[in-house]
């Protein structure tokens, strides 16, 4: 058969292939890039980037869990200018698809990132994040309130006319909701989903093991819960998915394809396996060689369930 | 900074608890430095999920050697590996002791499995004049493996100096410290940080190699900050360190 | 030093030790009499009681996934009728401490099992299940809306005077908003948690893995997110929780004691190790000794928080 | 029903993917009956998770045996089991073939690895004339252990009759079906659906052993039901079954 076809369209964003490597698990891409040639994935989407720069949470900030990991990372991160003088650069001299992951305290911090941020023509679009459990003053409380998130959305989308992809939080009761009012306000696609909110102590110090007290988890344990919201969207809301948790191998990806998913992106399994994202996309090709599917994308939401 | 598959063949018991586990690793072998480390996937499942950081504890050709402790489920997978089974190992990672300064004299403070790196970093100042101090819980726990001209302390007195490292040092600082003598530290954070106030005190370089949780262990997770005592910012342990100078950092 | 006392109370409800076993777990208790002794555990939460016999989901109702397991069992259960006849006499004899979680589709039907199971003098509490995320009618939709979480407690409240235990859903923003309305509607506790909703699919037929598509995530996976929720109310609300979530042995159990449980649950660790319910007792017990706890009760919300 | 330790002696090969697991297990070794079943903790760990379900293949004296092929995580790791590895084993579990009957001849029905339970069956079938007629995908996975009077049938024909087994025993019913014949079957859902339609017409009694995803395996999770073909219930397969008789399931 011949070489099956991997492109993926999500309203304006095209990709080469769906495989995207996750906000916040890569960084600017530079070590990653040892492992992972940056020109053969869909995207990277960088490191969630705020108008200033970010010093993060004080140690400690991951810890293991059963099949799992939380962190607390505080989104640090080396602010906007630093951000488009220093590593766009590199990411553009590896001919990387480059997605900007965009996280703010407040509405007009997130219009002003986007702005600023819409001249630089090597990023091809924007991930807002909506949903980072780890910052007090905004993060999660955008991420869990619908009118916020449509605030954002169309605030945002007013000032680019490049791809915008809302970031949702896993915390909320009906994602659907959110995914909705996201595609009501022009967003391209979503992102599902961001880490689960969870926390862990020391049974001899009583103290929690990270020192923001809360993280975030991510890994396989959050899989199937990804997926169910990866599936509720799709069949309630009509707007492109990106999956995303616990996404190991090329299996894993295509579930979450089947489950609705458009395109996928994997973070975790970047710290375990650096070489994972080029794994994952042979093995795709693999998977559609045996099964004669010619063209990728029509995996996406190919479920069949009983009636 | 390779992922190399290598391949065991041997893991010895120095202690009842400690361990010396010997590999094959020619390409890792051949670029590591004292007091780099390498990331360990201990298992071919996912697992334990994360990787575990271990120093690189000596070299012999293509072989290396890893020192640990029996501490939880990683190092438990660890210790039971047979001669032949395959490892998935990312390395050399972060920067070792630094080495380019003028100096004759190298002071090695260890504190329980602190000891581990020291072995390669023994072999690396053959020229030099080595005094060695390792501290440990009790008797059942002084590793001596690879290390020159050693003194040692124990907490509970069952085998030479009875109390911690850094006490035995002072006893002994008179004899040992000149002007070109740098300290190479490596403990339990409460130890290095006793090693910082030793040196400022004496005035004399220390490197300390420090230890903090890890997710990657080559730079893209940010899980291992420690702050800088001179700027209002985080280092990274892996990248950044896990070595530095005593005055560098805030533990 | 003596033997370390490790009863506790909730509200009107007394227990010799704060083991409980998680409904849905341990079916009415006769499987399981042959390897724990149910005299000598907390109390036995009885398999969700409603008021006519349910059959359950059609098979596949179970999928093992990573440190977890996905359920859809669809409330299986004998019945009122059944449940009072053959399975209370059964229990009463162990001499073990029946608390009957109810589960229903219609508020009406909560309080009519309620009204009818509170003659049974055997039965020393009610846990209300207002939060499976198994069955089509009811269950999920009660327990993400907090309005019907209260009107539910408060009808139930008014048919019994014995201790009441809402058992929330996880599957929500801000669970101490729910366990607030609990509080404030007269309940005696609050169990916290049930599963999370999650789905896996077959990647080679498409199909769900589970016939109900959706089903339950529980065991060591969700820990994180459990002890989180217990954390949030025991930070904001001033009720006695029951910490449920991925609990396999004593250590997961004085973790949730010290995130802010006054007593757990064990479910998932049932079908894998039927004696962990006497084996964490006993590890409690140690666990008192080494740290000198005289009174295991002070455990409860001991964590110490950074500044 | 017990959770016992059990003593590995020895894992060999039947077949380059089947795997015959040989353990001292005096309790259940004493209480077991042909196709009741264990649920096995593959690892120290809680990874993987979840028990396995496994037929008691065959037992000797204070030894049990199972049989199984490498499908994926848990059996793999049970292929890697060394002697004297500890299994924490519950059993025996569920309601085995019933013996209880008048009859004369045994016909054994096997697809692929539902061959398992019948050394043991054979066993204690001795005083009776047993036909065994066991299907295979192919050559590679033709297992006689333990078995009589074995016909074969493979799916490519690359050893025995080319078929199933179902098609197998069509060709030979006259030979060996008479009125005091008793169908034992084992196998994959199609092939034991087959295998009820082929009672039903030949009016023969079957007993078919089941198999079901599994958590607890003794009935406290409701986790492997199967639909009553009388009434609108459903059986748990762990607990009323695995085996059940031709009539009595919707499979
Ligand atoms: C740069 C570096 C070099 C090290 N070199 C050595 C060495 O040469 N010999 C040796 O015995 N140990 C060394 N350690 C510590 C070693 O990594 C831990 O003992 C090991 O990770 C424990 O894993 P576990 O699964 O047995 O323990 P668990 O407690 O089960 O591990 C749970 C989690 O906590 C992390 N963790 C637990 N203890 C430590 C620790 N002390 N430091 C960092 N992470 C920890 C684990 O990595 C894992 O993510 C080093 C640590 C670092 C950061
Ligand atoms: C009563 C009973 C008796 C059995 N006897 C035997 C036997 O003697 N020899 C043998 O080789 N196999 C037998 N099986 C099937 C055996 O349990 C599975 O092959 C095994 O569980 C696969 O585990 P895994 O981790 O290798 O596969 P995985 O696919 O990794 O398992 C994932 C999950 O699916 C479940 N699962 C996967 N396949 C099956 C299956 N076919 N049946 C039930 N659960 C499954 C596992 O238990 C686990 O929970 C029996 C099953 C049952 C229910
Ligand atoms: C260490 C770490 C840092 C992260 N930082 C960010 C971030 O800055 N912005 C963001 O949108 N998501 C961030 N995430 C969430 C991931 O992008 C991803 O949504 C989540 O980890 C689930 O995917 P996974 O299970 O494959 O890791 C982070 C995750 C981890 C583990
Ligand atoms: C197979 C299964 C069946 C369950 N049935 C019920 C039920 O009937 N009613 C209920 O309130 N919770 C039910 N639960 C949820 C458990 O009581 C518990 O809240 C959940 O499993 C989390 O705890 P664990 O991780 O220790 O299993 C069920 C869980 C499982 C795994
Ligand atoms: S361990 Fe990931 S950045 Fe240091
Ligand atoms: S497997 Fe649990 S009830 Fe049958």
């Amino acid at each position: 058969m011949s070489q099956p076809n991997l492109r993926v369209k999500l309203g304006k964003l095209e990709l080469k292939n769906p495989l995207l490597l996750a906000s916040g698990t890569v960084g600017y891409g530079n070590e990653i890039s040892q492992f992972t040639d940056l020109s053969k994935i869909g995207a990277i989407i960088t490191k969630s980037v705020s108008l200033k720069p970010r010093k993060g949470n004080p140690p400690q900030r991951i810890v293991e869990t059963a099949s799992g990991m939380l962190n607390a990372i505080g989104l640090a991160n080396v602010g906007l200018e630093v951000f488009i003088k220093e590593k766009i650069p590199f990411l553009r001299d590896l001919k990387s698809t480059i997605i900007c992951n965009i996280a703010a305290s407040s509405i007009e911090e997130y219009v002003e990132c986007t702005k600023t941020l819409d001249y630089e023509e090597d990023i091809k679009g924007f991930e807002i994040n909506v949903s980072c459990p780890n910052v007090k003053e905004g993060g999660l409380e955008f991420g869990n309130n619908p009118s916020a998130v449509g605030t954002i959305t169309e605030k945002v989308r007013a000032v680019t006319d490049k791809p915008v992809i809302i970031k949702l939080s896993p915390n909320v009761s009906r994602i659907s909701e959110f995914a909705e009012v996201a595609r009501a306000e022009g967003a391209d696609a979503v992102s599902v989903i961001n880490t689960l909110v969870g926390t862990a102590f020391d049974i001899w110090s009583r103290k929690p093991k990270i020192a923001n007290i809360i993280g975030g988890l991510s890994g396989p344990a959050i899989k199937p819960v990804a997926l169910a919201k990866v599936l509720e969207i799709s069949r309630n809301v009509d707007i492109p998915i990106i999956g995303v948790g616990g996404i190991m191998d090329w299996k894993d990806a295509v579930e979450f394809m089947i489950a609705g998913a458009s395109a996928f992106q994997i973070g975790t399994v970047n710290f375990i396996n650096p070489q994972a994202g080029i794994e994952i996309i042979e093995g795709l090709e693999k998977y559609c060689r045996q099964n004669e599917i010619n063209d990728l994308s029509k995996l996406t939401a190919s479920y069949e369930l009983p009636k | 900074m390779v992922n190399e598959k290598i391949i065991v063949k041997s893991v010895e018991n120095l202690q009842p608890n400690i361990y010396l586990l010997k590999a094959e690793a020619p390409i890792i072998a051949s670029q590591i430095k004292p007091s780099q480390f390498c990331n360990i996937k201990v298992s071919e499942s996912y697992f334990p999920l994360l990787r575990r950081p271990f120093s690189v504890c000596d070299v012999e050709g293509d072989h290396i050697y890893f020192m640990f402790d029996v501490h939880g489920v990683g190092t438990k997978i660890l210790s039971e590996k047979k001669s032949g089974d395959i490892l998935e190992v990312l390395g050399p990672l972060g920067n070792g002791f630094n080495l380019n300064k003028k100096f004759t004299r190298a002071i090695i403070l260890a504190g329980g499995l602190g000891v581990a790196p020291f072995p390669l970093l023994t072999k690396s100042l053959s020229d030099k004049d080595i005094h060695t101090f390792i501290g440990a819980r009790n008797k059942g726990y002084v590793v001596e493996y690879g290390l020159k001209n050693i003194k040692a302390a124990t907490d509970d007195g069952s085998y030479g100096f009875h109390g911690n490292v850094v006490q035995l040092i002072e006893t002994e600082k008179k004899n040992v410290i000149n002007d070109t003598t740098i300290i190479f530290a490596c403990g339990p954070t409460p130890m290095l940080k006793a090693v910082q106030k030793f040196a400022m005190e004496n005035n004399i370089e220390a490197q300390i190699s420090t230890e903090c949780a890890m997710a990657c262990g080559f730079g893209i997770c940010q899980g291992c900050p420690v702050h800088s005592s001179e700027e209002d910012k985080y280092f990274l342990v892996c990248k950044d360190g896990p070595v530095f100078t005593a005055g560098e950092i805030e533990l």
